[in-house]
C-alpha cells in the first residue's frame, strides 16, 4: 500500500503548481530535469550544468574552496546573532562576552564563530595549497589566483580585527603587538624608515598621532577608538570587500573555463 | 621516565637546530635537482608518499602529540584552547601535503608509462552537476557543520582577564596565524618583519603565475614536471611559515624566550641576548678604533655587503647557472624573481647570523629607524 | 510531457526500491536538524536576564505622603504615581491604557489627562473621558519590615478584572 | 546502473548513504549542542531548592495547625450566623432588588453628571477665551451658566441615588454584621496557615490543579523556557558599587542568588550549601539590616565574580586544601583562571569590610579584621611600608636619641641580635639568624653589623640628666602600687608565654611592653626618672604620667628592677671581628666606587670611622629608623613596598620564588611571608644586601590570619561616597577621636563604646575600677571634660587606680571630646549653665527625696567632701562635683533609670512617689505639701532631685 502511495504523493507534489512555480522542473529524474534544475536555480547555477569527471572527485578538489565559502556564510550568520548581545564599548565589551558563556541562550554562538574563523583560515590556506599543487594558477587563471591571494589576506585581516572584540588581555595585546608593526611602515609609520624625512623645518608631519597606525586605531594606543573601528571593519567594512571579491573569484572560475584540469 | 628522550627533543627543537634540520631535509624530500632526486630515491624517501609511508608519518605525529599530552609542561601548552587549531593545522598540512604528493607521484608514474594522468578522462567524459556535485557539496557542508558544532561544544572559547593597558601578559602573542611574522620580529626590525616581508609574501604569491612560466602540469598533480617550483613553495610554506608558527606558538614562552616542548615556562629563565651589530664587529672587535661618528661611514660595511648580495649575486647567476632563465623571461621579470628569491633566502641567512655570531643588525641606522 | 514520463518510467524501477532507506532518513534528519537550528535562532532572540532597574522599590514611609494628593516624585524614575486618600495609599501606573502615552496630573480639575488622545482618568485611575478603554493599572503596594512602602511593578491589578479589591492593591493606613 | 549513460560519477546509493549518515550526525550534533546549552549547574540547584522549600512549607503548615477546640467553637459561631442570615434571606433579597433599581438610576444620573462636567470644562474654556478675546463673552457666559445649572441638577440627582444606595447597603451590612464578624475571626485564626497553603499551591506540583501542573512542567521545557520560566537566573545589580574593567568601572552584577536561594530565608539555617541562610541576618541581606542584599549585592564584600553562574566561574576559593579536595569531587571545582578578584576564603571574609569602613579604628562585627589592623599598628608595618591609612603616624618604637642613658652596649647588642631571648613577646622583630642569613659566614657579617649599629647608636646618643642615686624603695609596696595605680592598664609582667590566643582585649592589655627583666635592662635611676615623667626622657613617648610621688616611684622602681633575666645576663656578646668589619665596609663602598678606591677608602678609615660607616649603612639597610627615632635618620624614607593597595596586587607580581608547595594565591603568599618573611629566598643565590630583609615578628597562627585579612582588605574599591560607612561628617569626627583613644589605649582601663576595660579583671571589683565611659559624651560637660583631662581631679575617692595625665595636644583632646559627644549624640560644645539658684521649692522637694528616709543619697555618694556612710567599695562620686561636671538633662535621664544607661551599675533607681503613694489617710504627716502636690508628675520630681544635686555644696 504505502509503497505505491508514497511516490504517487511525491509526484503529485512535484507536479503541483506551487512546486513548479518555485522550482520550474519536477523531481530531477530525467537528464533534462537535472540540467534545468541547475540552470534555473540562482544558487546552483554558480556551477555549469556539466563538468569534467575529475571535477567531482574529492581526491582532486578537496572541496576546500567550497568549505571556505561555507564557513564564510556560517561566520556571517553566527556573527549577526552575536551582534544582538555584544556592545563594542570599553564598559560592556568584556562583560557581554563573559555573559555569552554565563547566561545568554545559545551563547555557544561565540564558540562557533571563533572556531569557525580559525577553521576558515586553515581552509583558505589549504585551498591555496591545492590550487598550487595542481598548478591551477597557470594561464588562463593567473588573475583569479591573484584575486585568491587578496581574499586570503582579507581572511586573515577579518580574523585579526575580530580578535580584538572580546576586549580581554589576549585581544588587546595581540592587537597591540600586531598594530605596532604598522608603526614601522616606511614613511607612513612614525617609527618607520623615512618618516623623519617627511618633516618641513622642525615640524614633523608623521607623528604618533598622525601615522597609519593612528588611522587604524583611532588613537595613540589600543583603546575605545580602536575597539569601535575594529568592530566596524570586522562587521561591515571587510566583509563587504570580501563579498565583492568572492563574486569576482567565482565568476572568473566559470569564465576561465571552469575548474582546472589537464588539457 | 623518558626524560632522556624529552631532553633530546628539547635540544633538537631549539630553532637553530630544528630549522637547520628542516632546511636540510626539505630538498631531499622534495628534490629540486637530479642530484637530490638520486639521494631521495637512495634514502627511500619516496616511500613517504606511498600509502604505508603516509600511515607512518601519521603515526609518528600522533605518537609525539600523545606523548606530549602526558607531559605536564607540554600538555599545558597543547591544551590551550587557542592552540588547538594549530594542532589541526599540523595534521591537515601533513595530510594534504602527503595526499598531493601521493597523487603527484601516481601521475608521474602514469606519465612515465606513457599513460594519461588520473584526472584526465578525455574531453567527452562529462558529468552532470546535478545530482553528484551538488550532493557531495551538501554532504561536505553538513559534515563541516557537525565538526564545527562538536568542536564548539567540546572546547569553550578562551576569555582572559579584562583588557588592561598597564599590564601586558608574558608572553604577549599575536593571533596564531601571525606568529610566523612575530617570530621574524626576533630577527628583523618591525618595518621589515611586519611590513616589508608580508608585502613581499603577498606580492610574491600574486606574481607566482607570471614567474612560473612552466606550461606543463597545469590542472593535475605532478611533481616531476615542477620540481623546482614545488621545492621553493614547500620551503616557503613549510619551513618559513608553518614551522615558524609552530615555534611561535609552542616554543616561545615568557620574555619570548625559547622553551623546548617539555620545558617548564618559568619567568625566571634567563638567556643572554647580548647582540652585536656588524659595524661593531668591524670597527670595535676587529679594528678596535671605536665607531665612526658619521652613520654612512659606520655602516659602510653593511651597506656594501647588502649591495653585493642583492646587486652582484643576480648578475653572477645570470651569467652562469640561470642564463637559460634570463633568456626565457627577459631581464625585468628575472630581476623580480631573483630579488624575491634572495629576499626569501635572506630570512634564514639572518637567522643563522643571529644564532651563530649574535649579529643584531647588518645595517643599523636607528637615527632613521633604518635597521636591517 | 510524455517523453518525460517515459524516461522517468525507465529510470524509476531502479530508483523506487532503493528510494527509502538512507535517502529518506537523510532528508528527514536533515530537515529536522535544520528546523531545530532555526528554532534555536528564535530562542536566541529572547534574553535570559534583563539589566533594567529592579521592578520593586521602596518609596519611603506612609507619613511622607499627603492625604488627597498625587505624589509625582516617582513619575520620572519609576513611572508610578502614588496617591494617598483618607483611608489608604495606592500606586498608579503612568501608562495610558489607550496607546501607552504618559498622562499628566492636572491639579486644577484633579484628573490625569493624556496628551496623546485626550483620555482622562480620575484620581482613582478610573477612565471617564476620551478613548482609553479601561482604567489605569495599579501596582502591588506593601509594607517592608522597616515600615517603608514597597512597590512591586511586576504585579499589576486591573479594575475591570475586579482586582483592585485585593489587599495588595491598596495599602490601608 | 550504468553511470556512464546516466552521466554520473558516483553510485547514487553511495551518495545517499553518505548523506544519510552525515545528516544523522548533523541532527545528533544539534541535539547535543542544545542539551549542552540547556543543562546548567544553577538549574539543578533551583530544582533541588524548590523541593526543599516545599518540604519546609509543608512543615510550616504542620506547625501552624490550630487548636481544634478553638476552631470548632468558631465554626459553630459561623454556623449560627449563617443560620440567622438564612432567616433574614427574604429581607436581604428585597434590599438587593431595591438596590439594583437604585443603581440603575444612579448609573443614568452619574453618566449625565460626568458628561455635563466635561461640557462644563469646555464652557469654562470658551468663556475664558471669550473674556481674553474680548468678544462673544456674553453668549459664552450664558452657555456657561446653563451648563453649570445642568451639572448642579445632575449632581443632585446622582447624589440622591447614591444616598439611597448607601442606605440599602447600610441595612444589608447590619443584617450581615454578625456573620462577617464570625467569619473574619475565623480567617484571623487561620491567617498564617492560609499564607503557607497559598505558597504551597504555587510551588508544590502535588498541591496544584491539573492545568497548573501541566503549565508547571511546560514553563521550564527547552526552547519554551523563555515564555514564563520558573527556573531562571536571579541577579542583583548594584549601581554605586562598581567592578573595575580597567578602561571603565561598571555596575556590579551579582548572580549568586541563582544558587544561594535560601540566603535571606531563616527557614534554611541548617540546610546544606548552597541553600543555607546567611549566618548574620542582623547585619546583612534582609532589608531591615544595615547591608540589604539589594543595595550591596554579594561580591561587594565577599569578592569573586558576581556574573558567574557556575561554581567555578563564580570564583569560589576553598578555606584549605581539605575543602579544595572536597569541592573538586563535588563540583569539579578548579581555581577560576584569568580572574584576579577571586572570592575570599571563608576565614578572610571580613577583609571585604575595610573597603567601606576604611577610616574606622575598630570595625564592629569584624573582630578578626580589627585585630589584624591593630597588629599592623603595634608592629608598625607602616614604618617600612607606606599605607595611606597610617600616613603621618609617628614612629612606634622607643626613641633612641638618648639610648646611652638607658641601656648598656652589651644589652643593646644581645637585644638586637635576638630580642626574644630577653622578652618572649616583644614587638621588636628579629632581623638576624633568619632562614636566609644564618650560615656561619652570614653570622660573621651580621654580628659585625650589630656591633656597628650599637656603636653608631651610642656614639650619636645624647646625654640625659639622671639622678645620681634613687632612694631605696620597698619591693612589696612597689608591687602593690604597680597592681593598684593602673600600670596594668597597659603593662603586664609575664615571665613565661601564656597559652592564650591573641584577641583585641589582649592587645589592649599588652599595649605597653611586658615588663619582665627590667633589672637586666635599665638602671634604677633611669626607671625612676622614667616612671615619674616619661616625657622627660622621651618627649614623644605615649606613656602617660601617673603623678607618682617620689616615694611611690622609688617603690615601683625597686619592684621593677628587682625583676631580672638571668638566662639573658648569662650569655655574653661576642667580641668585634675587625677583619669582618673591614670586609663589610668594603662591600658597601664598592657598590658605588671602583675596587681600588673602595679598598683605599677602607684603609684610610680608622676603627671608629669604620664602625660608624657600617653602622649607618646597616641601619639604612635594615630600616631601624622606620620604627625608632635615630639621630641622623630623621627624614629617611620607608624601605618597604607600599601596601596601600596590596590586596589588589596581581598575584603574578608576588614572587613565590621556588616555593611551590602552596597554591599560588595572594593570601597564601601573605601567610607564608608573615610566618617566615625570608621564605621566598629559599634556594636563591643572592648577594647579602639583595636578600629579603623583612624582619620576623614571630606571629602566631591567629595573628598571621588576622593580618592577612587586613592585607586583603587593603584593596582598591569603586564604592560611591554615600555607600561608604564613613561618608558622613559625624563618622569622620568619631573615627578621628577613636583613633587617638585607641592609640593611647584609653580602653585599657575604660569601657568606651562597649569595648575595653580589661583592667577590671585584674582589680576584680568593677566598682573599684575606672568608670565606664559609654555615654560620656551625653554625660559630662565638654569644658569640664577638657579641664579634667588636662589636670585630673579625684572624683571617686574610693578608687586606688588613677587617671593619669596624658601628653596630648589641645586639638587631640578636642578630637577625643568630640568623639565622645558625637557617639553619644550630644553634640553641643557650649551650653547655658544650669543652676538651682532661685528654685528653692524644687530644691526643697529634691532634698526631701534625697533625704535619709527617702533616697538617702549620702549612703553612697560623697557629699561635698563628706564621706558616705556605706562601705568603701560602694562609694560613689561627690555630688558637689555634679554641677560642673554633668549635663543637667543627663542627670534626669540617669535618675529615671540608671540601668538603662549603665547596665550593672550599683546606682539604685531613686524613690519617686506616685499619686497612689501619697493618697492615703494622713499622708500629710509623712509627706511635705509640696511633695504631695507634685506627686505623679515624675519629670518634675526628677528635675527637683536634679536641682537639689546641683545645690549640694553651695553655701
Amino acid at each position: 500500500m504505502a509503497e505505491n502511495k508514497k511516490p504517487g504523493f511525491v509526484d503529485s507534489v512535484a507536479k503541483s503548481q506551487i512546486w513548479k512555480s518555485i522550482f520550474r522542473t519536477g523531481i530531477p529524474v530525467t537528464r533534462r530535469q537535472r540540467m534545468m534544475g541547475v540552470l534555473n536555480n540562482v544558487f546552483l547555477h554558480l556551477h555549469p550544468v556539466k563538468l569534467p569527471k575529475h571535477a567531482v572527485k574529492l581526491k582532486y578538489t578537496w572541496c576546500m574552496g567550497g568549505l571556505s565559502f561555507f564557513l564564510f556564510l556560517v561566520l556571517t550568520i553566527s556573527g549577526i546573532l552575536l551582534m544582538f548581545y555584544y556592545r563594542p564599548t570599553v564598559e560592556y565589551a568584556y562583560t557581554d562576552i563573559m555573559d555569552l558563556s554565563e547566561q545568554v541562550p545559545l551563547g555557544i554562538m561565540r564558540e562557533i564563530h571563533r572556531w569557525g574563523a580559525h577553521a576558515m583560515v586553515i581552509a583558505v590556506w589549504l585551498h591555496m595549497f591545492r590550487v598550487f599543487m595542481t598548478g591551477s594558477y597557470k594561464p588562463p587563471r593567473e588573475f583569479n589566483w591573484a584575486v585568491g591571494v587578496i581574499l586570503l589576506t582579507l581572511t586573515l585581516l577579518l580574523s585579526f580585527t575580530g580578535y580584538l572584540l572580546p576586549w580581554d588581555q589576549l585581544a588587546i595585546w595581540a592587537i597591540t603587538v600586531g598594530s605596532n608593526m604598522a608603526r614601522a611602515t616606511p614613511f607612513l609609520g612614525h617609527e618607520g624608515p623615512g618618516a623623519s624625512l617627511l618633516a618641513i623645518g622642525d615640524v614633523n608631519f608623521v607623528t604618533m598621532s598622525s601615522d597609519i597606525r593612528f588611522a587604524l586605531l583611532g588613537g595613540r594606543f589600543v583603546g575605545e577608538g580602536a575597539l569601535l573601528r575594529f568592530y566596524v571593519l570586522h562587521c561591515v567594512g571587510l566583509p563587504f570587500i570580501v563579498a565583492i571579491l568572492m563574486a569576482v573569484h567565482f565568476w572568473r572560475v566559470r569564465k576561465d573555463g571552469g575548474i582546472s584540469g589537464p588539457v | 621516565m623518558f626524560d632522556w628522550l624529552k631532553e633530546i627533543i628539547n635540544l633538537l627543537s631549539t630553532p637553530s637546530i630544528s630549522f637547520t634540520l628542516l632546511a636540510v631535509i626539505i630538498p631531499f624530500v622534495f628534490p629540486p635537482t637530479d642530484w637530490f632526486e638520486k639521494w631521495h630515491r637512495r634514502l627511500g624517501l619516496h616511500h613517504l608518499w606511498s600509502i604505508r609511508g603516509g600511515w607512518g608519518l601519521f603515526g609518528l605525529i600522533t605518537a609525539f602529540l600523545v606523548f606530549g599530552f602526558f607531559d605536564e609542561n607540554f600538555g599545558k601548552i597543547l591544551s590551550k584552547p587557542d592552540n588547538v587549531p594549530i594542532m589541526m593545522l599540523i595534521y591537515f598540512v601533513f595530510f594534504f601535503v602527503w595526499l598531493s604528493m601521493h597523487s603527484a607521484y601516481a601521475n608521474d608514474a602514469r606519465l612515465a608509462r606513457g599513460e594519461k594522468v588520473e584526472e584526465d578522462y578525455g574531453p567527452d567524459e562529462k558529468v552532470l552537476v546535478w545530482p553528484d556535485l551538488v550532493y557531495i557539496e551538501l554532504t561536505a557542508l553538513v559534515l563541516m557543520t557537525v565538526f564545527l558544532i562538536i568542536w564548539s561544544v567540546g572546547l569553550p572559547a578562551p576569555l582572559e582577564e579584562p583588557a588592561n593597558p598597564s599590564l601586558s601578559p608574558n608572553p604577549a602573542k599575536a593571533p596564531w596565524y601571525f606568529l610566523g611574522l612575530q617570530e621574524m620580529l626576533v630577527y628583523f626590525d618591525p618595518w621589515l618583519a611586519g611590513v616589508i616581508f608580508p608585502t613581499f609574501i603577498i606580492v610574491g604569491l600574486m606574481a607566482l603565475p607570471y614567474i612560473d612560466d612552466n606550461p606543463k602540469a597545469s590542472g593535475y598533480y605532478s611533481f616531476a614536471n615542477r620540481r623546482v617550483s614545488i621545492f621553493i613553495f614547500m620551503f616557503g610554506f613549510l619551513a618559513l611559515w608553518i614551522f615558524l608558527i609552530v615555534v611561535g606558538t609552542f616554543f616561545r614562552g615568557p620574555n619570548w624566550n625559547f622553551f623546548g616542548p617539555f620545558e617548564e615556562w618559568s619567568i625566571a629563565k634567563v638567556v643572554p641576548l647580548t647582540n652585536v651589530n656588524l659595524s661593531e664587529y668591524v670597527w670595535v672587535k676587529l679594528l678596535r678604533i671605536g665607531l665612526p661618528s658619521h652613520w654612512l661611514v659606520r655602516e659602510s660595511v653593511g651597506i656594501i655587503m647588502l649591495l653585493l648580495y642583492f646587486g652582484v649575486i643576480p648578475v653572477v647567476l645570470a651569467r652562469g647557472k640561470l642564463r637559460g632563465l634570463v633568456e626565457r623571461l627577459g631581464p625585468t621579470s628575472y630581476a623580480l624573481i631573483i630579488f624575491l628569491a634572495l629576499a626569501m633566502v635572506f630570512l634564514p641567512i639572518k637567522m643563522y647570523l643571529r644564532w651563530t655570531i649574535n649579529l643584531k643588525y647588518i645595517i643599523a641606522i636607528p637615527e632613521a629607524f633604518f635597521n636591517i | 510531457m510524455n517523453i518525460e514520463q517515459e524516461e522517468s518510467g525507465a529510470a524509476s524501477p531502479i530508483k523506487r526500491r532503493r528510494f527509502f532507506s538512507w535517502l529518506t532518513i537523510g532528508w528527514i534528519s536533515f530537515s529536522a536538524a535544520a528546523g531545530g537550528f532555526l528554532t534555536m535562532i528564535i530562542r536566541f532572540l529572547f534574553p535570559n536576564v534583563l539589566f533594567e532597574p529592579p521592578q520593586s522599590f521602596k518609596v519611603g514611609f506612609p507619613g511622607d505622603f499627603q492625604i488627597n494628593e498625587v505624589d509625582e516624585r516617582f513619575k520620572q524614575s519609576q513611572a508610578v504615581w502614588i496617591v494617598r486618600t483618607n483611608d489608604g495609599i495606592y500606586a498608579l501606573s503612568t501608562v495610558c491604557t489607550h496607546l501607552g502615552c504618559t498622562p499628566n496630573w492636572l491639579i486644577t480639575d484633579s484628573k490625569f489627562k493624556c496628551p496623546c488622545h485626550g483620555s482622562g482618568f480620575r484620581k482613582s485611575g478610573i477612565n471617564f473621558e476620551g478613548p482609553a478603554p479601561r482604567p489605569l493599572e495599579r501596582y502591588k503596594i506593601t509594607l517592608a519590615e522597616d515600615g517603608q512602602i514597597i512597590i512591586d511593578k511586576s504585579v499589576k491589578f486591573q479594575y475591570e478584572k475586579g482586582q483592585w479589591d485585593s489587599p495588595e492593591a491598596f495599602l490601608t493606613v | 546502473m550504468d553511470l556512464k549513460k546516466e552521466e554520473r560519477y558516483y553510485q547514487p546509493d553511495e551518495l545517499h548513504r553518505w548523506f544519510g549518515i552525515s545528516s544523522v550526525l548533523f541532527l545528533a550534533s544539534i541535539i547535543i549542542m542544545f542539551a549542552n546549552d540547556y543543562i546548567r549547574e544553577w538549574k539543578g540547584h533551583q530544582r533541588a531548592f524548590r523541593e526543599a522549600d516545599v518540604a519546609l512549607t509543608r512543615a510550616n503548615i504542620e506547625s501552624a495547625a490550630v487548636d481544634d477546640a478553638v476552631k470548632t467553637e468558631l465554626e459553630a459561631a459561623v454556623a449560627t450566623a449563617e443560620a440567622q442570615l438564612a432567616a433574614d434571606q427574604s429581607q436581604l433579597d428585597e434590599l438587593d432588588s431595591l438596590k439594583t433599581v437604585a443603581e440603575g438610576e444612579f448609573y443614568w444620573a452619574n453618566m449625565n453628571f460626568m458628561g455635563t462636567t466635561a461640557d462644563l470644562d469646555e464652557a469654562r474654556y470658551l468663556l475664558e477665551h471669550g473674556l481674553t478675546e474680548r468678544h462673544g463673552e456674553m453668549e459664552a457666559r450664558k452657555h456657561f451658566e446653563e451648563v453649570t445649572a445642568k451639572v448642579k441638577l445632575f449632581k443632585l440627582q446622582s447624589e440622591g441615588f447614591q444616598a439611597e444606595i448607601d442606605g440599602y447597603d447600610a441595612e444589608t451590612t447590619t443584617l450581615q454584621a454578625r456573620h462577617k464578624k464570625a467569619s473574619s475571626e475565623m480567617n484571623e485564626l487561620l491567617a498564617d496557615l492560609s499564607v503557607f497553603e497559598r505558597k504551597l499551591l504555587l510551588i508544590d506540583p502535588e498541591a496544584m490543579s491539573m492545568a497548573n501542573r501541566v503549565a508547571n512542567v511546560m514553563r521550564d521545557l527547552p526552547v519554551l523556557d523563555f515564555l514564563a520560566p520558573s527556573i531562571k537566573i536571579q541577579q542583583i545589580i548594584v549601581n554605586d558599587i562598581r567592578d573595575d574593567v580597567n578602561f571603565a568601572v561598571v555596575p556590579k552584577v551579582d548572580r549568586c542568588t541563582s544558587c544561594h536561594l535560601g540566603i535571606d530565608n531563616t527557614g534554611f539555617a541548617d540546610a546544606p550549601q548552597p541553600y543555607t541562610t546567611h549566618p548574620n541576618l542582623d547585619l546583612f541581606i534582609i532589608s531591615a539590616s544595615s547591608h540589604p542584599m539589594n543595595e550591596f549585592g554579594c561580591t561587594s564584600c565577599h569578592a569573586g565574580r558576581g556574573r558567574g553562574t557556575s561554581f567555578t566561574s563564580a570564583g569560589h576559593m576553598p578555606a584549605d586544601a581539605e575543602q579544595a579536595r572536597e569541592w573538586e569531587e563535588k563540583y569539579d571545582w578548579e581555581p577560576l583562571a584569568f580572574w584576579e578578584e577571586k572570592m575570599f576564603p571563608a576565614q578572610y571574609s571580613e577583609a571585604g569590610c575595610l573597603k567601606c569602613h576604611a577610616s574606622e579604628p575598630t570595625i564592629r562585627g569584624a573582630e578578626k579584621l580589627t585585630l589584624g589592623l591593630t597588629i599592623m599598628e603595634k608592629a608598625s608595618c607602616f614604618g617600612c611600608h607606606q599605607i595611606d591609612r597610617f600616613d603621618d603616624w609617628d614612629r612606634r618604637g622607643p626613641n633612641l636619641a638618648l639610648v646611652s642613658g638607658k641601656l648598656t652596649k652589651e644589652f643593646a647588642f644581645k637585644w638586637i641580635r635576638n630580642p626574644r631571648s630577653f622578652r618572649h613577646n616583644t614587638w621588636m622583630p628579629a632581623f638576624f639568624n633568619q632562614t636566609n642569613n644564618s650560615s656561619a659566614e652570614d653570622k660573621r657579617r651580621t654580628d659585625t653589623e650589630i656591633h656597628a649599629i650599637v656603636h653608631y647608636l651610642f656614639e650619636n646618643s645624647g646625654d640625659v640628666q639622671l639622678p645620681s642615686t634613687v632612694r631605696s624603695g620597698s619591693v612589696s609596696r612597689g608591687q602593690a602600687l604597680f597592681e593598684s595605680v593602673g600600670c596594668q592598664g597597659c603593662h603586664v609582667i609575664e615571665p613565661e608565654p601564656l597559652a592564650i590566643e591573641t584577641d583585641l582585649d589582649r592587645m589592649f592589655q599588652r599595649h605597653g611592653p611586658n615588663l619582665i627583666g627590667m633589672g637586666s635592662k635599665a638602671t634604677p635611676e633611669w626607671v625612676y626618672t622614667w616612671i615619674r615623667d616619661p616625657q622627660f626622657y622621651n618627649p614623644d613617648s605615649r606613656m602617660p604620667n601617673l603623678r607618682l610621688t617620689s616615694r611611690e616611684a622609688a617603690d615601683i622602681t625597686a619592684y621593677l628592677t628587682g625583676l631580672t633575666n638571668d638566662r639573658f645576663d648569662g650569655t655574653a656578646a661576642p667580641a668585634l671581628n675587625e677583619d669582618a668589619l673591614a670586609d663589610v665596609a668594603f662591600k658597601w663602598l664598592v657598590k658605588n666606587a671602583s675596587e681600588v678606591d673602595a679598598k683605599s677608602r677602607v684603609d684610610e678609615m680608622d676603627l671608629n670611622e669604620q664602625l660608624l660607616f657600617v653602622g649607618k649603612r646597616s641601619i639604612l639597610h635594615y630600616g631601624c629608623f622606620s620604627c625608632h627615632n635615630i639621630p641622623g635618620f630623621e627624614d629617611s624614607k620607608p624601605i618597604g613596598t607600599p601596601l596601600t593597595l596590596e590586596g589588589s596586587k596581581p598575584t603574578h607580581n608576588l614572587d613565590f620564588g621556588s616555593v611551590h608547595e602552596i597554591e599560588h594565591t595572594n593570601y597564601n603568599w601573605f601567610e607564608a611571608k608573615l610566618t617566615n618573611p625570608r621564605i621566598f629566598d629559599r634556594d636563591k643565590v643572592k648577594p647579602y644586601d639583595e636578600r629579603l630583609r623583612m624582619p620576623n615578628f614571630n606571629l602566631s597562627r591567629t595573628e598571621v590570619e588576622a593580618v592577612t585579612t587586613a592585607l586583603l582588605g587593603l584593596a582598591k574599591s569603586n564604592v560611591h561616597a554615600d555607600k561608604m560607612a564613613d561618608g558622613k561628617m559625624d563618622d569622620l569626627i568619631i573615627n578621628r577621636g577613636m583613633t587617638i583613644i585607641k592609640d593611647y589605649n584609653c580602653q585599657g582601663c575604660h569601657i568606651i563604646n562597649g569595648q575595653g576595660g580589661q583592667i577590671v579583671d585584674i582589680i576584680g571589683d568593677p566598682n573599684l575600677s575606672p568608670p565606664n565611659l559609654n555615654t560620656q559624651g551625653a554625660k559630662a560637660k565638654s569644658d569640664w571634660l577638657y579641664k579634667f583631662f588636662k589636670s585630673p581631679t579625684t572624683i571617686r575617692p574610693n578608687l586606688a587606680v588613677r587617671m593619669p595625665t596624658f601628653p596630648l595636644a589641645d586639638d587631640q583632646w578636642n578630637d577625643i571630646i568630640r568623639a565622645f559627644q558625637f557617639s553619644a549624640g550630644a553634640t553641643t560644645t557650649f551650653e547655658t549653665p544650669h543652676s538651682s539658684a532661685g528654685k528653692t521649692n524644687s530644691t526643697f522637694v529634691g532634698a526631701y527625696l534625697a533625704s535619709k528616709d527617702m533616697g538617702d543619697c549620702a549612703k553612697c555618694h560623697v557629699m561635698a567632701g563628706k564621706n558616705p556612710t556605706n562601705a568603701r567599695t560602694d562609694w560613689a562620686p561627690d555630688l558637689a562635683l555634679a554641677k560642673d561636671r554633668l549635663r543637667p538633662e543627663w542627670i534626669v535621664d540617669w535618675l529615671r533609670d540608671p540601668q538603662a544607661i549603665m547596665p550593672g551599675t550599683k546606682m539604685p533607681q531613686p524613690f519617686i512617689p506616685s499619686k497612689a503613694d501619697v493618697e492615703f489617710e494622713g499622708a500629710e504627716e509623712y509627706f511635705p505639701q509640696a511633695v504631695i502636690r507634685m506627686a505623679g508628675d515624675d519629670e518634675a520630681l526628677l528635675e527637683s532631685l536634679r536641682d537639689y544635686i546641683y545645690s549640694v555644696g553651695e553655701k
